[in-house]
């Protein structure tokens, strides 16, 4: 690996950190870079401490890494924060002082450049633009080509005036002259290619999934992290038959949901954990009435409000078992960007094959962080939508929605589309779709809503492995697996006999790939973001694999490879021992 | 005129003899007969409670819920396919109860559905407890010593509201009531009418005979429809006599012509267009 | 065992079943009889068909059984539907016919005896008594003496006119005249003792354990089956230091018992699945909050609106898992009605011992079943509370709610009860209570909130295990322990090798116990009411212990010893083979 | 009067600097130190968003709980101790939006605390969508072509449903705020406090010189505060002038008083009588 390094950006919230990291990640992203930007928010507007972290590599790159080769100090408390984690050699640039700097915040050991970020700005044309002088002198820190920093400034302002793109230049270019003293030991070397993919984030990689798969009706409330994804697809209700309609709450949302895909089209909501617990009801009535939703749950620590603006793998359980009594629906957690927009696609055919709903479980990690997508996005030419309409009935007046004869799949007419009536309710129920309470209705639905789980397990996908003979395997799901890849990748480096086992789909549980993927020669670990390991309990549950133990964080941060290995030395000693 | 049998059906009706829902749903029938609209082309929409089960005693195609989310399953509906005929029944602790937020947000949205609140003031199918709708004291086996909340105005609620639409009916004046039903879905918007409707088995306060005596139809010659504070005064006056029949209305934007993307026709039968998604995504690069 | 017969009274909803139900079940309970008294409703308020049935015993009784000796069949209709199971030499007493009778039911093989209930309640004084006719017919067959059934009587119509007590009296008496000729096989030996024990129904039982706990705020909104447990409460508001308030939707109830707890007293809600779901959120904020709370779920069929009126165990891994993310909460399910007024008390104890919610997880046979509680209810002399006021701090001002020193559990002090600031947050906090993001505070109180489960852990109660040796043990948990009693008991009088494991408390759950139950010579088998056999699956996950297989029931009914022992021999013949 | 300092806590304030949040801040310290209530005889409850952190900012006792949900936990709290003073604090869209059924059902029990819409027209904690009182056509990052719901209109609904205390205040006028707030803590009921509140951030269209231009004190004088048709009037007058100050007040019955067993105290003063428990057993046999 030539280049890895990474740079931070810190600062008060509302101060414009994501203007500075936005342009170094177009700039690195344009010149054929890989990246992983992780964005680190505080539950607040202003003030406070928040960061963003870009990990820039001329090979793809899995997490978020410890230590920082670049830091750019929008105020004095930032340097304060991260002065230890910069990395000898490393450098801080920081602003003039001014009045109302907050006193702390004197170096450390790094390479301290004083920029005038702001004073800079208003030589350029005003202050506003302090955030592109820092970005300028941080490109230039890095030695990016003046033509490239450039070309994507003027993308960036190609909708304001010719004077602000300008300023803009400008501001950018005394941000370099500032640096040009400074000899920094991770200049870059600017491979000059073509980008290696989508510069996206995870929510941005799930709205686009959903816009693919054709999905017409999106409702939410907002809630962080969850709230981006609903964004993501907001700005492009002009261009598709699409409506983005923010509900009056949760409960409504889901609601909503049903509404929508019970009339006939696909349709979705994104939520975090405190509005999935409203929602359960609604998706035990989407279960019940056999109606397509797809849910996402974008996870932050709980329990109730938590911490709103962190991440978090604690609700898997929950996911699974939420809503009284028992029924079918899929829970899938994506791994990758890629991988997020293909889930998508695959969650909304499920969910209309199946007629279950869909809950795509990811979390503020995966939504908030930027990263370069490089597979190829393939628009499904055709999505099926396993719907039947009078033509192909035999006789449309005696339509029963909740067949139960055939494959446990009930035939879906869509209302007022026919003669065919189409009879729902959340009560129990005769095949006609009408209330009963007959206990040989009962045991028919039942029975047949059950019957579609040994199809729908023979759908999950099979966990990938890594080095499955290993002596040690960690074991991981969703997010997650990017990190424990990256600490598996380096443990090997140092000749540890490590691999890895990837859950993207978890449920239903795919029990048999699952005992086959863990049954090496090697003990197995668990690595997650909960306090209980919860996907190691449901290993537990459904094989009778017990992991050796388990590697948990519940602090809200994502897992970085540094603490992983730390953590993973403790089994291998043993197993190397 | 379709005939009204046209929108019988055989199942087995579940409500108590004497339910003043039997006259609601008669004016159902009636209301859609006039209109000529066949019952394939009916969504009925409901929540849970004894009011929340009239679709099942029609032949109409329909969606009976969770208690009180009638609404936004009738708004998701609209969504996917506005040319949808919506009728939400709903029962008066269902909309005004459990269901409170959605009706505010209906109220909001001027989401273009008939409600027809069944408002017997009680928890029928639940066997009897006060109702948001009960009056202050109202006693039940679960509140022994009476309800200690002030009954909900749903009238001055929708005015207070700008609602286009409001209207009363009386479950004991089938006609009035059905040439309200047809009003109300003629109308684009937000129609809201609040059904006094009798509960034979657990409202002993609100009879046939209470209502009966009381009941005052609205004379349209007199009370002008747009009148605000005439229909105020109405919604707020006490109930020495009850007057129904359009308390209110006047023209308003409904919520599925304030959306753009469905000036286009139902959401439902758009074209998809995978190219327009290849579009978006080379944009990204 | 001598006297074991069952009485099933059959009408359509809102004809009386009850009332007649009621005078048969308080003529036995004052004689000294056993009763297991069920109730079977449709969800509706009139017609239909619905029944009461009664198994009387001179011993104690644990399940409906199957079978009818005496059949009351207030319509036609019912003796239809029950004539099959009239065992050869029952009887059933019904109506002379009238007008708007319908037509079904013409007998069966049973001894039928026409009474006219209406007329002759119409020569006693109104139509309006017919039901005493019918109770009067039906004690007079059994052999009720007529002292017993009058003081009943006279007590029953205590609050009424000297002519409506009379009259009452007279209409059963034409009632028992009216069959003086039967010859009934199972004419009952009177015993004329005293009570065994109170007649109660579960509901009633869980009130007044809730009672006798010092319950002193009670917010629900209205679902069966759990109405019951709050209007078995509400009526004591006169005499008690009691509110029990009618909420606006259950997130109201369960956010109102949170604010009520907090502020200093005892509070507690019943709901059902649905009404559950919508309280996750707030059940996770009693988890973050630390605030005591106790929530009855008593269950019926689900998803969604299911059945009702029905039973079934379906949500107890939804009960375990409910809410976003992890925290410590109890899970009880009591089996019978004197466990379930003790399981009241403890649960409120519970709750403010570890400021944890606890969930009484309860089921429509539970709730609606009526029985004979035979042990003595004990009154607590002291309800321990685990406060803390002023005098007990050292310095109220750096009173710190959610300490992390000492053994997991903070010091609960009350809201404006003197200088002590009391300040919570359903965000993650600090230990004086503000919202905190840091790291520290996040771990600090996540491990404190987890090491609460160690001691948790503790308070539960081992399975109750009859005849550990048995070559199959029947485990169940909650109501449905009674009819395997009943099952195996009938089993072991038949000489087959049969035990049981019954579990009550089962959250956090008692893995090492329930190991030490489950690891005799046999094999064990799951008896549960849901689809997948989820204690079971619990079972599974914590002692790495499988069941040789499940008896599962999911269509809403009780189950009754027969089926039960028929699906068990499937299992002895094997063992027993 | 109580300092002012002694409200004051030194936990670190989380808004941005000039928010109207903070002129509600100082409005609440003054109310309560003119009062002399002492901090710790305080008890504050609140929702979540910017709205609901207050709380944290006062050296009070506090409940912050559940987005929407803060009016349930203040009844529940009232219940278990009527004698507490009780101050709600919630944003628009916790108090409109989320917990808009908790709204309507606190407006029928005529819940005796104060409440305080920190109303800015906008989610202001999760970035600036729509709230329930934006206006129609309010632009987002959510709603990049505008709301598609017109504003609820607060002060009208709980002038619709009988309440007895409606304000309306301005954060950029504390001293009168902090009479408002005074005033309704005074009133022995439900007193409802609408907060016109500026946020800086997010709102671009409800400014600080939006209100300056708009703002008119309620004058008692012209204004009877008991005539409810030139309150209603006012509620619903456009927004060419708005009014602040009282807008109408009458008597009315407290939820604390309608419940016989609150007569007795407290709850949580009351003693436990294990005896009278023992005897509602035996009467069990
Ligand atoms: C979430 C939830 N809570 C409670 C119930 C129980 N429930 C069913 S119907 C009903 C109320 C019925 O009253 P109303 O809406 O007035 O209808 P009516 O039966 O009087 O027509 C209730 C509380 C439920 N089904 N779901
Ligand atoms: C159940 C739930 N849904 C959504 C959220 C996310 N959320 C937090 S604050 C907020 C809205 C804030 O708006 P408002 O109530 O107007 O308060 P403001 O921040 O403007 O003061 C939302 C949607 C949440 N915390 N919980
Ligand atoms: S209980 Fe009341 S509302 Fe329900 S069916 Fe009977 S009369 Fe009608
Ligand atoms: S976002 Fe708005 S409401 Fe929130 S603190 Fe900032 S200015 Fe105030
Ligand atoms: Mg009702
Ligand atoms: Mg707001």
């Amino acid at each position: 690996m030539g280049i890895d390094m990474t740079v931070t950006i810190g600062g008060a919230a509302g101060q414009g950190i994501q203007t500075v990291g936005d342009l170094l990640a177009l700039v690195c992203h344009r010149a054929g870079l890989y990246l992983m930007v992780i964005n680190d928010f505080e539950s607040r507007i202003r003030g406070g401490h928040s960061f963003m972290q870009l990990r820039i590599s001329d090979e793809p790159v899995y997490a978020a890494d410890d230590g920082i080769h670049l830091l750019v100090a929008l105020n004095r408390g930032s340097l304060a924060v991260h002065a230890e984690e910069i990395r000898a050699g490393g450098y801080a640039l920081i602003d003039e002082r001014s009045e109302g700097d907050d006193k702390a915040g004197e170096g450390g050991e790094a390479g301290i450049a004083v920029v005038g970020f702001r004073r800079l700005a208003e030589e350029a044309g005003g202050r506003i633009m302090a955030n592109t002088v820092a970005a300028g002198a941080a490109l230039g820190t890095l030695g990016a080509p003046d033509e490239l920093v450039e070309s994507v400034i003027k993308d960036q302002f190609r909708d304001k005036s010719q004077t602000v793109r300008d300023n803009n230049l400008e501001a950018a270019r005394m941000g370099r002259n500032a640096v040009a003293e400074i000899r920094f030991d991770w200049r870059l070397q600017w491979p000059g290619q073509n980008p290696r993919g989508k510069l996206v984030s995870g929510a941005q990689a799930l709205a686009l999934g959903a816009l693919a798969a054709d999905c017409r009706v999106a409702c939410f409330y907002p809630m962080s992290p969850a709230t981006g994804v609903m964004v993501g697809m907001a700005g492009y209700m002009d261009r598709f038959p699409l409506v983005v309609e923010q509900a009056e709450d949760e409960i409504a949302a889901i609601n909503m949901v049903i509404g929508a895909s019970f009339a006939g089209v696909r349709a979705m909501t994104a939520t975090s954990g405190g509005g999935f617990s409203l929602m359960a009801e609604g998706i035990g009535m989407a279960g019940i009435t056999e109606t397509p939703a797809v849910v996402v749950n974008a996870q932050r620590p709980g329990p109730a409000t938590g911490l709103p603006t962190r991440t978090a793998q604690g609700d898997l359980h929950f996911v699974i078992h939420a809503a009284q009594d028992e029924f079918p629906r899929f829970v899938l957690a994506p791994r990758t960007l890629d991988e997020g927009y293909e889930t998508m696609i695959r969650a909304f055919h499920l969910a209309e094959q199946y007629q279950v709903p869909v809950i795509v479980l990811v979390d503020q990690y995966f939504t908030d962080s930027l990263g370069i997508a490089g597979r190829k996005w393939v628009v499904p030419e055709i999505v099926e939508r396993f719907l039947v309409s009078d033509a192909e009935m035999e006789n449309p007046a005696r339509y029963r929605r909740f067949s139960t004869s055939g494959s446990g799949i009930s035939p879906r007419a869509v209302p007022c589309a026919g003669k065919a009536r189409v009879m729902v309710t959340a009560n129990e129920h005769a095949e006609d779709g009408h209330l009963s309470e007959a206990i040989s209705d009962r045991n028919g639905q039942m029975e047949k809503r059950a019957k579609k789980m040994k199809r729908m397990v023979e759908e999950m996908r099979s966990p990938e492995v890594l080095h499955p003979d290993s002596s040690l395997l960690l074991v991981a799901w969703g997010s997650t697996c990017g990190v424990v890849r990256e600490a598996v990748m380096r443990l090997r480096r140092e000749n540890h006999d490590v691999g890895a086992v990837f859950f993207s789909d978890i449920w239903p549980f795919p029990a048999a790939a699952a005992a086959v993927a863990l049954s090496g020669p090697g003990q197995f670990v668990m690595v997650e973001l909960n306090a209980s390991a919860q996907l190691g309990a449901l290993i537990r549950a459904h094989t009778g694999l017990h992991a050796a133990g388990a590697i948990v964080r519940y602090d809200g941060r994502p897992m970085k490879p540094g603490g992983l290995m730390h953590d993973a030395m403790q089994y291998l000693e043993v197993s190397d021992g | 005129m379709v005939d009204l049998n046209a929108y019988h059906n055989d199942f087995e009706n579940k409500w108590c003899p004497g339910c003043g829902n039997f006259g609601v749903l008669n004016a159902v029938k009636k209301a859609l007969a006039e209109q000529e609209i066949p019952p394939e082309n009916v969504l009925l929409v409901s929540g849970i409670g004894q009011a929340a089960k009239t679709p099942h005693f029609l032949n109409c195609n329909f969606f009976h819920g969770l208690h009180g989310r009638a609404l936004p399953v009738a708004a998701g509906a609209l969504l996917a396919n506005h040319d949808l005929n919506i009728l939400v029944h709903m029962g008066d602790g269902d909309c005004y109860g459990e269901g409170g937020n959605h009706l505010l947000a209906a109220l909001r949205r001027n989401l273009d559905v008939t409600l027809l609140v069944h408002d017997n003031r009680v928890y029928g199918l639940t066997k009897g407890q006060a109702s948001p709708t009960s009056r202050y004291g109202f006693a039940s086996s679960a509140q022994p010593f009476g309800s200690f909340s002030d009954a909900m105005n749903p009238m001055a609620l929708a005015l207070s509201q700008g609602a286009g639409f409001i209207a009363r009916g009386y479950c004991g004046e089938v006609d009035h009531l059905a040439g309200l039903i047809r009003a109300g879905m003629a109308y684009p918007g937000f129609a809201m009418i609040d059904i006094m409707q009798v509960c034979v088995t657990y409202n002993p306060v609100n009879t046939y005979s209470y209502y009966n005596e009381r009941i005052l139809m609205i004379d349209e010659k007199e009370h002008r429809a747009d009148d605000w504070q005439a229909a105020i005064h109405m919604a707020l006056q006490p109930e020495e006599t009850i007057p129904i029949g359009i308390m209110y209305q006047k023209e308003t934007r409904p919520f599925t012509s304030r959306i753009r993307t469905l000036s286009d026709g139902p959401l439902i039968a758009r074209t998809r267009d995978p190219s327009a998604v290849q579009a978006v995504l080379d944009e990204l690069g």
